[in-house]
């Protein structure tokens, strides 16, 4: 354990937010500067991660570990490690953050009324700062092996994401005036925080129940995810079927509202409907993988027969939300929220994927977890440029906005068709193979799921065209097209879609080592394939 | 070298679409030149190809590992044989030639760079489909030419209707994509892979309802692809994309493409009768609702689109068919690939001498005025009517020929019904032909105003138009010479020969004989007599075609406005029950809180009396203990 | 008879006193009725040390008293300093515990 | 005495005890009930009073002389009294209404207290113990020399307590109940002359009963206009909320009385005039003066004798 490289790319946002926040009020250019500065710097640490992470055979399954201990009465330790999936995450929060900063570069400027000198306008400083915290606190939720210190961070990434929820809105709602926007800010900011403070409460008390199971199984309690994995292959720890299962709902039940599942998802589409579109991808392609990622890393690590036991009823929720959320995204007059409940569809997926409990299943749900993260962020940028131009989220308000706005009715496009994964982008291949992974072993459930691709084509495609072709819709005339830093911004979203979508080889490499071990620690193997194909020629 | 074929249009497309400002000028030309390139690609490589015998003319290419996970071993790899070549060489000589074309149709529209972009884009996807070594690649070019025609169909994308109907295009076409996609599950769940060589080898021990099951799906996909019914709605309305695309891809390459599907998959089929049956009765009845609808259509392009439906609805039949079908389908592909092509060229011809006037009513006499079309027009008209001896004749009629060695009722059956298409589509083509090119001119100023001056189109457009005439005269016959095409295909297609109850000349004769019959109807009915300007309001049948057979008000009721309800319904269900309940507990909550806090009224002596109680409350608990 | 009949009377009187604690408003009785309650309970004391033969009861009682008697000081003087300041003697003139 | 020790040293308690406790025992009872009920406070303290010296009967009867001396002492003696000065203080006469006016109070009250009566019995039925060991052994060398051995060994840590208890106890009594004067009382002539200055009520405050019927110095005087004024009552009296009521006929009758003279004289309606009422009052006054309603008809009739 040489240099604790995790604990660096973790502390540089940290303390790329103290600094940002620690810039004079009128110095808010040099804050700017200052949190993208930081977050490169955290993009090259994570690539460096990346590098450092060993993919060859035998490699073991956490890597970079670090291990302090920290409160010792209760065993609660600062353990940090890596799986293939972990840094995948990390890799895709760090690359995300830069964007979202320059996605954000004016949103939290004093608006016209508001003079940089008068004390009440929103800090500039404080937005970029909370970005960065967010950042921090979500790099180390991915790398915490202990379970305490995960729930720690889990949590409080809740205290930035309230108040850049709260406090930054575009003012674009349906609403007109000033009050009733700030009203429906705060609305969604409290949902948000307390759909997910009862989620974490309920966790905590799992968390409690693990350490007390632990605690008179083993010579000592732990809170560390390796010694229980350990403690389980060894037979020597094994809680009841009755008490496996309570905690795995507690953590469950946690993990399906981060990463909204039906019928816990109604925050999300108040949340990214109010808050300016860098925090909304920061919410949907961030903060909420944690929950999937969670329930992949934790729910079926730790209680593996439990989450055999919820199996159908979480495919089940996950089916009716892949529908629901794509319906519901039919039915949407607000471009942001339209987004919202696609994402929501999305996270149907990925669930999907992760209870199918097939190497290609979690395989692909953990790519899915990426190629959305940059898929959203793509479409939602692009559409708050767009919104920031008109000033309105109805999309009714738009237009043959392509006549005024090429570029930006392109990227557009692109996104959108990322977003019903179409192939040759990053998304059709994480939707496939987490299709492949359902339908081989539940065929319903695969073939129920595949109406999602034609709802989804449907919801991309009317909100296509309503925004971007047809008559120009007066009022429209004078839209500028995108300028350079907002090319800046999704160009590389985009070459990376495409990338992913034609050689996501090296991604796969790094994920299935981690899937393997997943799927062992549930004691599932894929199934066999009906007649083995005869050996077929290269 | 097969890579190359396909990057050579995507670098095309790529270039164009990010060149941006200053590819304007010359932008068609690199379009034009690289679709050039892979058609020189295509032809050394059929070359090579012939070069080699029998069984190692089929090349493979294994570009590297796509998505491997576990089992799923997905490669981007290649795959060219005799079948894909045919393909190829259709793809990409009918693409440049139309490249070619668009320079001319195009030069005054100002995103014409973007167009082009957009054809080579679909060059490429095109290529991928045929190329791809297993159906997973083939499925990526699948919803790649599904993009392109998206985008091609909405080029104009100010108009509402052309932006509609490229949604719809891509929106049917999905459903058709996730049959394509169960089938690669299917596969892989049943052979744990997909790729063409383990499957097809597989199929063989395999039981019957896995392989009908994947056969249907597959079906299902060509349907999309192929506007074959039930997905045949979104065709007629492609039409309103730019002539060339409808040339190039709802007539010639694209809507063949479930043609393909479905012989390169034979070896599933042969396996699932079933699905073979369904497959025969698909195609039996969009060959006859294609063929009624173009007879009613007065749009000239909705017409050939009429057209088309009907033509791939043979060829669907005869892969339907087995073995015996399958050269036969792929045959009448190619040739139909020329004349149709050749048709809607020159229909684009005659619109762009008509300042873009589509109403067959309003055109007549055009044959003076533009020769070249006419001429070129012709020779499509008389191929694809099954003219003796013109390209049309002999793959088709080798179809009907086919249909009849069914053997028993259904031979008849299916002869039957491909006897009475053929007289339709000698019916509907001479109306066409006689509406546009003879009687006296019928044309007025349109909105703006100006009376449309009819003349020629330049040599970049009259140019393909003749190769194609030339193709659609001259392919059937040389496919013929001595069944070349048969044994060129037969290696990969295998071939059967059903014993037909009629011979060759029999079925011949009857084609010939349907085919007079229907021009002569056409004749009788818009030759003698001049044609009246505005469509009289016809007979039922007439004004149920005029509507595609009401295929667009039943999906509307079916499918469309109970969808609508659904989706606001949950809207408010989610708003009012899944939020409703949220809030209310929160508000639940509110209410018990201020309901308890009346409980601390400050009195001293009310917290006396609690304070007793709860001393009672003791007592009781330890005599309670005590008595236990 | 048994002595259990003192420790009965005490019980009741114990209970008089709450009940007067309980009822009336008037600061000083309620303080009374305090000191029925303790003196109730100094009855069952002494009456225990009676039973039990030992003297520990009677000091216990003992104790009671001198503690009950700085209660009352104490009280009475809050009692009259209230008094001063409110004009009443009532404990429920003002909800003097709701901020 | 000596009769009681004997008594309270054997095992077993004997008729004469058995008829003191049902004689008394009500009785202390009757007293509890007195000292929660009595609508005056003075007299519930009384009945406590009562209840207590019987307590302290008991005591001894229980061999508890030092106790029920002191009970007598202490309590009865000084804990009582004291009460019965804080009660002077803040008006004997007070009563207060045993009208409830917590909604809901009484009754949960009643169950309290019965509930807790009630387990309380129950508790003593359950834990009862026959057989007693008298206390004859532990007052052997009498009962204080008990008592103060126990107090002065084993319990000398708490007894020291409860004497640094007590001393805080009176410190803070006085603390609480004594006020800092902060300047000298002023001088008679110095309120005068504040009276003046501020001219509010130059002439010395009204005195009581004038112009009432009554002339007792609890009843307010009647201003000119009929309307009873509290200047004129003590304040002390006031503080204590004990002023007289003036009946409404009373009012009504020196109404009466007035209009009518003025009829007398012929004089033109001007209710309230000083100089008449006055006279009028003073007459009243004057006259046979105890009970507002009946002396009314007395000036009435000695108004119609004048008139003759």
């Amino acid at each position: 354990m040489s240099f604790p490289l995790l604990t660096a790319t973790a502390l540089t946002p940290a303390v790329g937010a103290v600094v940002t926040a620690a810039v004079p009020a009128a110095r808010r250019t040099a804050a700017k500067w200052l949190a993208l500065l930081f977050s490169l710097a955290t993009v090259v640490l994570a690539a460096a991660v990346l590098l450092r992470f060993d993919t060859g055979e035998g490699a073991d399954r956490f890597q970079l570990t670090e291990s302090r201990s920290w409160i010792a009465d209760f065993g609660v330790r600062y353990e940090l490690g890596v799986d293939g999936i972990g840094v995948a995450m990390i890799a895709l929060t760090a690359l995300l953050i830069p964007f979202l900063i320059g996605a954000g570069w004016n949103d939290a400027d004093p608006k016209g009324d508001e003079a940089p000198a008068t004390r009440r306008w929103r800090p500039t400083q404080g937005f970029f700062a909370l970005i960065l915290m967010v950042e921090a606190m979500v790099i180390l939720s991915f790398a915490a092996t202990d379970i305490f210190l995960f729930y720690i961070f889990f949590e409080a990434m809740l205290i930035p994401m309230y108040f850049l929820i709260g406090g930054f809105g575009d003012r674009a709602g349906e609403q007109d005036s000033e009050e009733g926007q700030a009203r429906q800010r705060s609305y969604a900011a409290v949902k948000f925080l307390l759909y997910n403070l009862v989620g974490g409460l309920v966790m905590l008390a799992a968390v409690i129940g693990l350490y007390v199971a632990t605690a008179d199984q083993l010579p000592e309690g732990t809170f560390s995810l390796q010694a229980i994995l350990d403690a389980r292959a060894a037979g020597e720890l094994d809680f009841g079927t009755g008490t496996e299962r309570w905690l795995f709902l507690g953590f469950f039940v946690a993990f399906a509202i981060k990463a909204p599942l039906w019928p816990l998802h109604t925050w999300l589409p108040n949340a990214m409907g109010e808050s300016t579109a860098p925090v909304a991808v920061l919410i949907t392609a961030v903060v909420d993988k944690v929950g999937t990622f969670a329930m992949l890393r934790f729910c079926l690590g730790l209680f593996p027969e439990a989450s055999d036991w919820a199996t159908p009823v979480v495919i089940t929720l996950a089916l009716v939300s892949i529908i629901y959320g794509a319906l519901l995204a039919l039915g949407q007059r607000d471009m942001k929220r339209l987004i919202a409940y696609a994402s929501i569809s999305h996270f149907g997926f990925i669930v999907l994927g992760i209870f199918a409990m097939t190497s290609q299943g979690q395989g692909g749900a953990t790519l899915y977890m990426i190629n959305h993260g940059v898929a959203t962020a793509a479409l939602l940028l692009v559409a708050g440029f767009l919104i920031a131009r008109r000033g309105s989220r109805l999309i009714s308000d738009y237009g043959g906005v392509q006549k005024t706005a090429p570029v930006l009715a392109g990227t557009f496009l692109i996104g959108g068709l990322a977003t019903l994964s179409l192939p040759g982008l990053g998304p059709f291949v994480s939707e496939f193979l987490v299709l492949v992974g359902t339908f081989s072993r539940y065929k319903a459930a695969g073939i129920v799921a595949c109406a999602g691709i034609v709802l989804a084509a449907l919801y991309v495609l009317i909100l296509y065209q309503r925004t971007m072709t047809g008559p120009l819709k007066p009022g429209l005339e004078k839209l500028p097209d995108l300028k350079v830093r907002e090319l800046a911004v999704v160009a590389p979203l985009i070459a990376l879609l495409i990338f992913l979508g034609v050689y996501p080889k090296p991604l796969t490499d790094i994920v299935n080592p981690a899937v393997e071990h997943t799927l062992s620690d549930v004691q599932k193997t894929d199934p066999e394939p009906e007649t083995p194909a005869v050996e077929a020629a290269p | 070298m097969i890579g190359l074929l396909v990057g050579a249009p995507l670098l095309g497309a790529a270039v164009l679409l990010v060149g941006g400002r200053f590819l304007e000028r010359v932008g068609h030309w690199v379009a034009t030149a690289l679709a050039a390139v892979s058609l020189v690609l295509a032809a050394t490589l059929f070359f090579d190809m012939l070069g080699r015998e029998g069984e190692d003319r089929a090349l493979h290419q294994h570009l590297f590992s796509w998505i491997p996970v576990a089992d799923f071993q997905a490669d981007v790899a290649f795959r060219l044989d005799q079948l894909s070549m045919t393909f190829v060489l259709l793809i990409t000589s009918v693409g440049t030639l139309i490249h070619l074309y668009s320079i001319g149709y195009m030069e005054h529209d100002p995103r014409r760079r973007r167009f082009f972009a957009y054809l080579n884009l679909f060059l490429a996807a095109m290529l991928l489909l045929v190329l791809a070594d297993n159906y997973l690649l083939l499925y990526v070019g699948w919803e790649g030419v599904g993009l392109a025609s998206f985008l091609l169909i909405g080029f104009w994308q100010h108009k509402p209707s052309a932006a509609t109907a490229a949604k719809k295009a891509f929106v049917v076409n999905r459903v058709g994509d996730v049959g394509l996609a169960i089938a690669v599950m299917l596969m892989f769940t049943t052979f744990g892979s997909f790729a063409f060589e383990p499957v097809l080898a597989g199929a063989n021990e395999t039981g019957e309802g896995t392989l009908t099951a994947i056969g249907l799906m597959l079906l299902l996909a060509a349907c999309g692809k192929s506007a074959q019914v039930p997905l045949q709605s979104w065709l007629g309305d492609a039409m309103e994309g730019p002539t060339p695309v409808s040339a190039l891809i709802h007539a010639a390459t694209m809507v063949t493409a479930g043609v393909y599907l479905i012989t390169r998959s034979g070896a599933i089929f042969n396996g699932a009768p079933d699905a073979q049956t369904v497959v025969i009765v698909v195609g039996a009845v969009t060959l006859l609702f294609g063929a009624i609808v173009g007879c009613a259509k007065d749009d000239i392009k909705k017409a050939l689109a009429g057209s088309t439906m009907s033509q791939i609805g043979y060829m669907m039949l005869a892969t339907g068919l087995g073995p015996v079908g399958y050269v036969f389908a792929i045959m009448h592909l190619v040739t139909h690939g020329f004349f149709k092509a050749g048709l809607f060229l020159g229909a684009g011809s005659v619109m762009h001498g008509m300042n873009d006037e589509v109403d067959m009513r309003r055109y007549g006499g055009l044959r003076k005025y533009m020769p070249i079309t006419f001429v070129t027009f012709g020779l499509a008209y008389l191929a694809i009517i099954g003219f003796p001896y013109l390209s049309g004749y002999f793959s088709k009629d080798e179809i009907i020929y086919a249909g009849f060695s069914k053997g028993g009722a259904e031979g008849w059956i299916l002869g039957g019904v491909m006897l009475l298409g053929a007289a339709l589509t000698a019916y509907y083509m001479t109306r066409i032909m006689l509406l546009t090119f003879f009687g006296e001119k019928r044309w007025q100023p349109d909105a703006q105003g100006h009376e449309p001056h009819p003349h020629e189109s330049p040599l970049s457009m009259t140019i393909p138009m003749m190769v194609l005439a030339v193709g659609s005269v001259g392919a059937g016959f040389f496919f013929d010479q001595g069944e070349a095409f048969v044994h060129w295909l037969e290696p990969v297609t295998g071939l059967g020969h059903g014993d037909s109850p009629v011979s060759h000349g029999t079925v011949a004769l009857a084609a010939t004989g349907v085919m007079l019959l229907g021009v002569a109807g056409a004749w009788w009915q818009y030759g003698r007599r001049p044609v009246e300007a505005v469509a009289p309001s016809g007979r039922w049948i007439t004004r149920a075609a005029r509507r595609d057979l009401l295929q667009d008000d039943f999906n509307h009721a079916v499918l469309v406005r109970p969808g609508n309800y659904l989706t606001r319904g949950l809207v408010y269900l989610d708003h009012k029950l899944v939020d409703g309940v949220v809030n209310g507990t929160a508000a639940s909550f509110g209410g018990l809180s201020g309901r308890l806090r009346r409980v601390q009224n400050g009195f001293a002596r009310t917290y006396a009396v609690s304070m007793f109680g709860g001393a009672a409350v003791l007592v009781a608990a330890t005599l309670l203990m005590r008595a236990v | 008879m048994s002595p259990e009949n003192y420790l009965y009377l005490s019980a009741l009187l114990f209970t008089l006193g709450a009940a007067g604690v309980l009822l009336r408003r008037n600061a000083i009785v309620v303080f009374m009725c305090v000191e029925l309650m303790l003196n109730a309970a100094n009855l069952a004391l002494v009456t225990f040390s009676r039973m039990h033969g030992n003297l520990d009861g009677q000091i216990l009682a003992f104790f009671v008293m001198v503690v009950a008697a700085a209660e009352v000081v104490v009280g009475l003087a809050i009692i009259v300093t209230v008094y001063r300041s409110r004009h009443s003697a009532s404990v429920d003139d003002a909800s003097l515990m709701k901020l | 005495m000596s009769t009681l020790a004997s008594l309270a040293a054997e095992t077993s308690t004997s008729t004469g005890e058995a008829a003191q406790f049902w004689v008394l025992g009500p009785i202390a009872l009757l007293g509890g009930l007195g000292t929660v009920l009595m609508r005056r406070a003075v007299y519930s303290a009384l009945c406590l009073a009562g209840t207590m010296v019987i307590l302290a009967l008991f005591y001894l009867a229980n061999g508890a002389y030092f106790l029920g001396m002191v009970q007598i002492v202490v309590y009865t003696g000084a804990v009582m009294m004291l009460f019965l000065f804080v009660l002077m203080l803040v008006g004997v006469s007070s009563t207060d209404s045993l009208k409830e006016t917590l909604k809901g109070q009484r009754l949960l009250a009643a169950a309290c207290a019965l509930g807790l009566g009630l387990l309380l019995v129950a508790g003593i039925g359950q834990a009862s113990t026959g057989s007693f060991t008298g206390l004859a052994q532990a007052n052997s060398e009498g009962n204080v020399q008990g008592l103060a051995s126990l107090l002065f060994t084993r319990y000398v840590v708490a007894f020291e307590v409860t004497g640094v208890l007590l001393t805080i106890a009176a410190v803070g009594a006085t603390l609480m109940t004594h006020r800092e004067r902060l300047e000298r009382a002023k001088s008679q002539r110095e309120q005068a002359e504040a009276r003046i200055r501020e001219n509010k009520h130059v002439p010395p405050l009204p005195a009581p009963g004038v112009y009432a019927r009554h002339n007792a110095v609890d009843l307010p005087g009647l201003l000119p206009d009929g309307t009873p004024s509290e200047l004129t009552v003590n304040p002390t009296l006031r503080a204590r909320g004990q002023v007289r009521e003036v009946h409404q006929e009373a009012l009504a009758a020196v109404r009466a009385l007035e209009q009518r003279t003025n009829r007398h004289h012929g004089r033109a309606e001007t209710p309230g005039e000083p100089g008449e009422g006055g006279a009028n009052g003073a007459n009243g006054v004057n006259g046979k003066g105890v009970g507002a309603g009946s002396d009314d008809e007395g000036a009435v009739t000695d108004a119609e004798e004048a008139r003759k």
